[in-house]
Parts: C-alpha cells; structure tokens; sequence
C-alpha cells in the first residue's frame, strides 16, 4: 500500500496491465512523447515503445474507431480521449460500433475495448470543456461506465475495465489528477457494479460518484455529522452498472435520499437514481429524494460564475437538512 | 491470368450472388424480409474479383450491402437468407438482418449501417495485424458518397501514416441513394483524395471481374509487402434502386439499360466461351447449381424457427467474460469443421510503430 | 382544418415558412430533388429553388455545423437529419456549438436553427437505426428539445420551432409520417412547453410523447377505460422545456402515474419526469410512479425480438393496474 | 506594394498583439488569468497580414488561440483583457474567458475550444452571403492539427462544390500542442490537400507580413469575384507553449532560437527603417504608445468587478425572441457609435446553387 496520485494510480494500472498482456495498447493524442497531456501515461513509450504508446492525429472518430477494431481482432485497446468534451466527436464509434458488435453480430464478436479521459469541469474553462457527460453513455445499452471518486478505485477499476471483454467508458475527472490516497500495491482489481460505502450513518442516504465524493460530499458529511447528523455516504463507482443493492439497503435503514453529481440536472444520471429509488424503495422514503448538481447552464469562466454553477458544500448540507425537514 | 479453373469459379459466384439477390428481392415482395434490404445487382464483380485475389483469412468488411461478401467467401446460403428472413438460423440469429449480416468463420467482419462507419474499423483490424506481425490483409469496402464523410479523412490519415495492410474498395456505383455523386463530391472520382494522404490511389473498371481481380492481385501483394494501404475505387452501378423502397427515378430508363449491357456476368460468360474455356452447356449447368442453392436456401430459411423470445435480453452485453462466443454453422448445422480466429494471448510487440529520433536535436529551423 | 398526415402536416409547415420568411432554408441529405427520404420536403425545391432546398453531401457534421454558422449570420435554416442514429456524428456541432453561441458570445449572437428527422425506431430495422435519442439532447442546457406525436402538433411544433431564435432539436418518428389527424389550416402555432391533454380522467396519469401517444397510450387508456380505469393522458409534446404545471396539476389529482416512453430506461427520459414527480408531488402519490419503455438492450431485427424490445398496450395497462394496486 | 501608411499600420497592430500577449502572460503568472490561455506571440504576421486585405464587415473567426484576431480589427483591448480576467466588462461578460473572445461589432465571430469545430461555421456564413447576394468574404483560421478533424474534409467538400467565398487559413506553427505536424499527418503541408477537393490550395511565409497582405489581398479579391473557397497556409512559429501549463520541451532550443530570428516584427520593422518609410525613432514611439494601451487594458480589467452572480443564468438560452442582443461596447463604454450587423429580413433569393439539368436524360452511362 502506497499513498498516490489518481494520476499515478491510473499510470500503475496501465503500466501492470500492459505488462501483463501484450494485447492492451494506449493510443490518444499527446500520450507518448509528450506522457499525456495530464501525464496519465507518464513512461509508458520508454518501457512498451512506440507501438503500444502510440500518438494519434486529432481525430478523435478515427482513432476511437481504429480502437473498436483492434478489440474486435482481440487486442485490448485503451483509447485516451483527452476530455470527454472532445469525445463527443467519437460518440458514433462508441454508441454505434463498440456497444453494438456483439449483438449486430449475433455473438460472433466481443469488445474489449476501454475509452477514457477526463470528464467535468477542469477549473474555469468554460463551457465547451466543462461538461460532464456521463448520463449520455450510461444511456446506451452495450456499454459499461465507470467513473472513479479516488485513487484506489482509479487503480482498481481501471485494472477492471481492461479486463472486461465489453466495450467501458472510463470517466476520470481533471480535478481528481493531483488527489492523494492510499492505493493497494499490484493486483487491486475493484469490481465493476459495487458501490463503496465511504461512510456510515443511520439518518440519511448520500448518493455520488466521481469528483463529488471528496470535493464536496465528504465535506458536507462531516459538517452534518459535527451537527449530529450521521449519513450513509455511497459512492456508485460504477455508473452502469449500478449496484442496486447497496442503495436499496441504505435507502431502507435511512429513509431519506440526497444524490449528488456534478453535471447537469436535467436528463441527468441522478434522475435515473432518484427515480430508482421512488420506484424500488417508494415505501421507505419519508421525503422526497433531492438533489444536488450542476446548475442547468452552459459554464462560465468567471470564478464566481464557475463556483456557483458547481455542486456546493452547502447545496449539499441544505438539501439533507430539506430531507430531515429540518 | 487465363486460369479457367478461376474464370469458372468466379463465374460461379456472381451467378450465385445474382440469384441469391434476385430472391432476396422476391422474398421481400412477399414480406418475408422486412425492413431496409440493398441489392448488389450488378456489382457482382467488384466483390468478386477482389475476394479472389485474398487469402481465407484476409478480413473483409463493408457497408450495408453486405449480402455478396460473405456469400462469395463461403457463408452458408441458407443460414444468410435465414438472417434476412429475421430467423433463429440465421448468422445473427436473427439480430443483425440485411444491413448486418457477419460470419467469422470465412472472415467476414460486417454489415454496417452507419455510412462511413467500417472505415475506422478497418484500420484498426490491420493495427492488430501489423501490432501482431502477421501478414493479413484487410479488405474494407465502401460506397461512392461514404467518401464524404469525415471518418474517412481521420481514417486515410491514420493509415497511411502507419503503413496499415488495408486496401479500401471505394465501390462507386455513381449514386448515394437518389444523388448522383458528381453533385455532392467536389471530386467525383474518389482515387484521386488519396493523395491527401501521399497513399496510392488506383481505379479499376469494376464490371470486368478480370481487371477487378488482376489490379486487386497487383495490390492486396503490394500491401502483404508491407508498402502501406491503397485506395481502389471500381467503377461500377447497381441495376437495382438504392433499397427495395426506392424506385429509383433519378436515373434514366437510357442510363440503366445501357449500364446494363456491360453486365459484369455477361461480359464474362461471353469471355469464358469465346476463350473456349468452358461451353455455353457447362456454365449453363452452373447456372442450374446456383439456383438450387438459392432455393435450398429459401426452404430452409422458410422452415426455420424465430429465434426464442428470450433472446431479447442476449449479447447486448457479456454476462462474463467467460460467455463463449457463438459459431453460427456449428450452432445451426452441427458443423464440426468450423474454423475460429484465435490471435495469440502471449507475443511479442517487435513493431517500431514511430521509432524514436536518434537526437533530441531532430530537426532544424524550417 | 383538413385530414393531413404527419408527414404532409410537417411539408405545410415547412412550405409556410419557407413562403412568409425568406431566410428558412432547409438543407439535407436528398431532401430537394429526391423530395426527402421519407418525403417530408416533397415539392419544396420546385416552388423555392436550390439555394433554399439544399442535397447536402452525406456530411452530417459539415453540414450541422454550416446549418449554426448560417444561423449566426442571420439565416434560419432547418437541417434535415435523415435520421437521429445519423446525427450522433453531428452531434458536436449540436451540443458545442449551437447550444453554447449566445453563452460564449456574452449575449452577441443567437442562432435559430432547426435539426430535424425522425427519431426511434423504423419498423425491422435492427441497432443501428433503431434508437430515440431525446434524453442525450435533453441534457444539454441551450437546446429546447421538440417530439411532437399528431399531425397537428407536428405542424405546429414545427412552425413554433422554426420562429424560435433559440437552437431546436425536433424529434420526428419514422412510424408516425403515416398517421392522419385533423390540421388546422395556415397560422396553427403550439406554444413550445405546453404539455396536451390527450384524455382526461381522475384514476391515474399516464405521461408520454411522441409516436407512443398513439401506437401505445391511447389504445391503452381506452382498454383501460372499457375496464372502468380513466386516465389523464399527458402527451408532453416539448421534452424541454417541460410542461411541469401539467404535471403537476394531473398527478395532484390522480395520485398514480405512470409513464411511457419508446427509447431506453436506463437514463432515460422518462426517469427524469419521475424524479420530478417524486420531488414535487411527492405527498401526492399513492403509489411508485411506475415506467413502461423499451428495454435496455440492442435492438434485433427478428419480428418477435423488435415486437417484444418495444412498450406494448399490454405493459402500459399493466403498469397502470400496478399503480391502482389491482 | 510600398504604401507607409499600411506597413506603418501593420507594423503597430503587431506590435499592439505582441505587447498584449506578453501582459497576458504575466497576468496569467499573477493567476489574474486561469484556466487555458493560449498565445499568439511570434504568429502575428498572418493575422495582421491576412486582415488588412479585409473589409471591416468581413467576418473573421478561428479557435482557441484567438486574442489577437479581434484586437487587430480594432477590438477594445481593456475589454479584452477583461474577458480574460473573467469581468463583467469583458466582452462576453466573463462567461467565454480566453478561448471564445467574441466582438462582433468588428465582425469577429469568436474564439471556439473544439479542434475543427469553427471550420463548418464558417462555410455556413459564406453560405449566408451567397444566399442574401452579399459580397463579404469569410475568413476563418485553424491550426495544422486541426486539418487532421473530419470537419475539414466534410467541410471543404460542400465548400469547394457550392463555391461558397470563404478563406480558410491554416496556421501551420508545425505543431498541435508538443506534436510535430509531421509525425501525425501522411501530408503535412496543409494546403496541398486542397486539390483533394478540387479547390485552390496556397502556402506563403507566414512570418513574413508583406508577403502575407499581398497573398491575402490576391485571395480574397478572387473570392470575392465569386471564384470559390481558397485554403491558404501560412508558414508560422508560436515561439511560446502551446498554453501556459507547456513547458515546450519538445522543441530544442536551437530550433526556437533559430526561429526566432525570423521574428515577424523584428523582420518589418528592418525593412520600414531600411527603406526609410519611418524613422527607428518613430516607430520606438509607435512602440511607447502600444505599450500604453495595454497599461490601460490591464489597469481597466483590474478595477473591473466580476459579473453578478445572476449572470449564472443569463445567456444559455434566450427568455424569448424578444431578448436583445448584448452590444460590449455600448453597455460597458456607453459608446453611441456601435455599428451591429442587422441583415435583411426580407430579400429574394436569386442564387441558383444547383441549376437544375435543362433534360431529364442530363447525362448517358459512362
Ligand atoms: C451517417 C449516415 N448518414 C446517412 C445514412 C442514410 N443512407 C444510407 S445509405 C446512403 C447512401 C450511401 O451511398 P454510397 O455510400 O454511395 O453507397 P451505396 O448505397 O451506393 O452502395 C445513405 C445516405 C446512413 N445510413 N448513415
Ligand atoms: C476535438 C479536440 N480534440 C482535442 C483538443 C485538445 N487540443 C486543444 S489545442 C490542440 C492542438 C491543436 O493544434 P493546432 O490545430 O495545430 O493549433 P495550434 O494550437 O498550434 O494553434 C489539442 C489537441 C480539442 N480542444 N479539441
Ligand atoms: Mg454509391
Ligand atoms: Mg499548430
């Protein structure tokens, strides 16, 4: 067990898995001579050389679709979009293509193929690279999406996804890059569709995964438990999917239900966990499940603009105060 | 090139094509198949002659007219009409349908819907088989207004530049759907973009199968050297509308008749007689084998099941990664000789995909 | 007010603002000389000419992006999408774009355009052309998001959406171009987030939109009315904005809702019409809001497998039993 | 051409970018600046070369690295600078911040963050031109990166067929962020893939602002004759990053150092002085004053406050069609002289983009 970055949890991840199978190559833009443009894939051309590191022109559908028939002719590709914002160019591949092999060809064929990069906000960059987008590919069936809060899951569930045979849309976050944590050491594989109970408590459900967890919502839970509020603090994980369980059993003990996300309300991923929750747990709930997310606007640069659009602390700690009536 | 054996066997193929196609055609009329459903008539020798020129392993691909390919390369008639009639026998079992048709075992790798969308695939099959050092060939067809498309120009970039084995078929039958492609394209004849991208681009007359497969021999060799992807474009046209639904009056009744006297099976059959390769009674009985695996395969796509309603919830997504992956002939016809692609799980990577500058100092001032 | 079939209520629409504003222009793959692939521009190029009734090149990104750049110069073109499955590789030009020009510019510029085309299934038509698409552009804050389900909403969406100086996404549906409604004549504009009353009654709420309001909802409430269950029908018309106060206003009254969509329900659209209910009706409710829509996998091209992926009478009324709890 | 005026005039509007990147910088040092921000510094002969061929109500737009496109057209550089301080006094209200600078008083229509993303729009205003029978010639600027985006290629494709005026200027600085263009691209020169569609493709030293003007002015008066797009690449060296968090190490410092010699300022104002169009001493003072604007820029975006906090809902979309338009200098200056684009309602459109064929028979088989 060291302490790492996310960063580094996820270089660790790439540089073991590739050691241990030939087949996983990285490709994206600005991944090898240059370490990545958030240096994800920092040595990785010194030790596999130029044909498992390899640098793409930006073209984001063309390398996404070279990356869908390398899975389909059995290597394992992991292809870095630089954000998930420039990925929108690649959505056809992804939706189109990886998500729909196998079933297009009536099982002959597998994807394993992993698309990752940097989701959300990266600190005052407006509003074409600050979205976070990953309600759009958690809607496609076909496809696994994983979004990790530290640098253990980031290790543990990237290993996974390189593993999986279906077609995963890894979602880190810019703002997570630096963050510190204790990482198991080699084989840590986290697996997919289990959510993490960050913390315990019996008087209300916290749901978010990604940035939110220690950006805002382990704030928040400690400020609410310094007020003698104790919450059940979930962190998903894995968008899709879901561990249904886990939040069922929270849901049951605490009875109210705030979800977090940093994205943007509407259509938003939390919709689906909230309309989970009325429908499964609908006789549990002794209010309304609230939510907290980015305000439906495109993002601004202005500091005070990009801080108010986000997730805040207190958004947080009011909306479990407005679930405890209290 | 004056092998009857090979002159016959193509032969063979397109009239199998055209008669699988013309009962595609009827099928539809009865509404057996439903949905979108592309003809290849007229086309025959393009897929033809190119197929003859790989080896069975060289990966092929294409877009929605997809029926001919994997016929050509050895699929099962009856298990291909079993898929367009949306049955349990089908390649797909009844999932993919026309668009999507796939079969492994003979290296056909789809059937996309998508306009563009194979191109990038393409690429990346010859990744691996270069990533693998292995000395396939991937043949990856696409239409005339496909060309437009951006995944095109990231994808010819990609691949010239990495020396991918890929040779790209533009198959240009002038028209993408109702338009012809000269009002679209400001560069109709599509070879010519491939010197964007400093890649050979050739063009071959794409309803003479013996040029189609002489120029293809002359390239899928150039490729398997290592030399890099090619761009061929064959000039062809389809007799049919775009899909069973068009009836295609953009074009005039003169165009297609006189389109359909350079009938690419015609041409042939006169060419094999005229050479004495085979009389007119033997191709004759040619005929007559093709029509009987085209109605065989009728009946049995007739007499099959739809596939069980359960199958809803299967292959969307593995279950593990231990779920096998399904062999259609062995599932459908108990075949035991299927043969599976199984790339090597422990290699060696001794590609210099970009081999590293000697000196930091790489280059001076322009 | 005449018998027009949708896709001739959708022609008169174009035609009449093609005639009143010179700056409509409508550009698409075969939609002047081959009159549209699904004819919804029939005869248009005849009475406008080739600079306003364009054949694009199959460049749905280019031509995207010409249809926003046209559009911040002051035209107001209508980009024909020849379908939804086609314009997720234009989807960047949509969402980055489009979307985002007035907030990037401060307020400078504003873009008027249209992207239309029939969204969801075809009929046999297997994954790749098969899929409704409104939740991934729901999302996305700048856009209003249209799915009209009758010829009359078809037109007079339509109009609205074509006056509209803000970007809109206008959902059609292959299967509806068919269907025949009464048309008011010429100046007929639905107001864009005004939900519709298809039926109205005390027992339960059934919330849908487009081609589901009359291949599923409207048989399934008059089965349920011959069994003595009357429903209030809510046929949203506009995803969004949404029509809440119509929503609002049925499930204060009913108390059961349940609510019907074509697409997928992971993150779909409909979650996010129940995590609004369960919010702000939730003293309201007597019961889970309960979703019918299709399933979350690929969809086959077999009869049986396309008939049983897609929401049936069947599943909507029994999900309305659900909810009376009978 | 040997107009003083114009050189002298050139010379000054370089010098103003230089001086305003460089305070930039700085800002972005004291982190009055965040987020991305990308220079121009050492490519200031093409934008300043590129607009003075220009009419004012030419529209002008590129990506990212886009400060000095409007400041040359005569944008408000305390504004500017604002916007990149993220103020109310910005011309975007500190919503778009460096990467989408928007003025369109001066007809520059931004600042966009997507690679390739602004190439389309550009031919949709050409095609807004052509439509309204307008002579304005669009000029729209990307990096030699981009040229590697499906966008290019779609774009250039309709914008070649439909003969649409719009000069696309590459700015080949030989690298997208620490990749050399070379390494990435199967064509590196740029331009050369104008032919691909069938449309005029041109290079000129882009450090060199004289030859830039003169190939500019050449360019855009055959657009303006209504000849068609023209893709012209420029020549070019950023000499910083490529945004403030790049070291550049990929580049030696022989390379930098050898290109900077060929500083594009440096060069005019060698040749002003040499031919005696002005005095060192006159231009020192055409110096002096450039420096005080930007003095001015900054102290003017450093007493400006941060918009109000409401601002976080204004502007994603508009209230209704009756929301007006933001006007920058007329809300933030007070000034009464704001001209604004107000295109015509009403018009005919006589542009025949595609003349229907005269005969249904328009063309036999081929
Ligand atoms: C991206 C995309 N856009 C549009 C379509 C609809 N469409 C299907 S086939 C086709 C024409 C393609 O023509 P071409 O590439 O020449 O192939 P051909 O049909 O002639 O073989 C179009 C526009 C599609 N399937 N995909
Ligand atoms: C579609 C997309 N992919 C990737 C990026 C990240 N990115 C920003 S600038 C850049 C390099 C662009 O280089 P070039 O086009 O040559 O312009 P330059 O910066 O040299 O002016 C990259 C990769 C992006 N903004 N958009
Ligand atoms: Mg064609
Ligand atoms: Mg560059």
């Amino acid at each position: 067990m060291a302490e790492l970055t996310y960063r580094d949890a996820l270089n660790q991840a790439l540089a073991e898995e590739m050691a241990r199978d030939p087949r996983v190559f990285v490709m994206g833009e600005e991944v090898a001579r240059y370490n990545g443009a958030y240096k994800v894939t920092q040595g990785l051309l010194d030790k596999f050389g130029s044909a498992r590191v390899v640098d793409a022109p930006i073209s984001e559908l063309g390398f996404a679709g070279l990356g869908v028939g390398a899975a389909m002719m059995g290597l394992r590709p992991v292809i870095e979009m630089m954000t998930w914002n420039f990925a929108i160019l690649a959505m056809d591949q992804i939706v189109n293509n990886a998500a729909k092999i196998r079933h297009m060809s009536g099982g002959q064929l597998r994807c394993p193929i992993v698309v990752r990069g940097p989701n959300g906000a990266g600190g005052r960059l407006s509003s074409q690279h600050s979205q976070a987008l990953e309600a759009n590919y958690a809607h496609f069936p076909g496809l696994i999406v994983l979004a990790p809060g530290t640098p253990a899951d980031a290790k543990g569930l990237l290993k996974a996804a390189i593993r999986s045979d279906s077609p995963v849309v890894f979602m880190e976050a810019e703002l997570l890059y630096g963050l510190k944590g204790e990482v198991p050491d080699g084989e840590h594989v986290v697996p997919i569709g289990k959510a993490d109970f960050k913390r315990r408590g019996d008087d209300v459900t916290i749901i978010t995964w990604s940035r939110m967890v220690s950006a805002v919502v382990q704030p928040a839970a400690a400020e609410l438990e310094a007020a003698g509020i104790h919450a059940d603090v979930i962190d998903l994980r894995s968008i899709k999917p879901m561990d249904e369980a886990a939040v069922r059993e929270s849901v049951a003990k605490t009875n109210r239900v705030v979800i977090v996300e940093e994205g943007w309300g509407y259509a938003g991923f939390g919709g689906h966990v909230a309309d989970f929750i009325q429908r499964e747990c609908f006789d549990s709930l002794d209010a309304p499940v609230l939510r907290v997310h980015g305000h439906d606007v495109n993002m601004g640069y202005a500091a005070n603009l990009e801080r108010l659009t986000l997730p805040s602390v207190q958004r947080v700690v009011a909306a479990v105060n407005q679930v405890l009536y209290r | 090139m004056q092998d009857d054996h090979v002159l016959v066997g193509m032969y063979r193929k397109m009239v199998l094509a055209r008669r699988f196609e013309e009962k595609a055609g009827q099928a539809y009329g009865q509404k057996k198949i439903q949905g979108f459903c592309h003809l290849y008539i007229g086309q025959e020798a393009v897929v033809v002659g190119i197929n003859e020129a790989l080896r069975p392993d060289d990966p092929v691909m294409t877009a929605y007219r997809d029926h001919v390919h994997p016929l050509v390369r050895g699929a099962d008639a009856g298990m291909l009409m079993a898929e367009l009639f949306g049955k349990d026998t089908g390649y797909s079992k009844g999932k993919g349908g026309s668009m999507h048709f796939f079969d492994v075992e003979h290296a056909f790798y789809g059937g996309y819907g998508i306009v563009g969308g194979q191109i990038p695939l393409a690429a990346g099959f010859a990744f691996a088989h270069k990533y693998r050092n292995e000395d396939k060939v991937t043949v990856c067809s696409f239409g005339d207004a496909a060309a437009n498309q951006g995944a095109f120009h990231e994808t010819f970039n990609m691949a010239a530049k990495w020396k991918l084995p890929v040779l790209y078929v533009v198959e240009n039958n002038k028209y993408g759907m109702g338009t012809d492609i000269a009002r679209v394209s400001a560069e109709p004849e599509i070879h010519k973009r491939a010197s964007a991208y400093n890649m050979r681009g050739e063009a071959v007359d794409g309803m003479d199968v013996i040029k189609v497969y002489e120029k293809a021999r002359e390239l899928v060799a150039w490729i398997r050297a290592g030399n890099g992807p090619v761009l061929l474009e064959a000039f062809t046209y389809r007799f049919r509308g775009h899909s069973m639904s068009d009836a295609a009056t953009y074009r005039t009744k003169d165009e297609v008749e006189l389109e359909k006297q350079r009938d690419p099976i015609t041409k042939l059959k006169d060419f094999i007689v005229q050479k004495r390769l085979a009389t007119e009674a033997e191709l004759e009985a040619v005929d007559d084998a093709q029509k009987k695996v085209v109605e065989q395969a009728i009946a049995f796509a007739d007499a099959s099941a739809e596939p069980p309603d359960d199958d809803v919830f299967t292959h969307t997504i593995l279950s593990s990664n231990d779920e096998p992956d399904e062999k259609p002939r062995q599932r459908v016809r108990g075949a035991t000789d299927v043969r599976w692609p199984d790339p090597p799980k422990h290699f060696n990577v001794s590609w210099e995909l970009e081999p590293l500058p000697s000196s930091p100092a790489k280059k001076g001032a322009a």
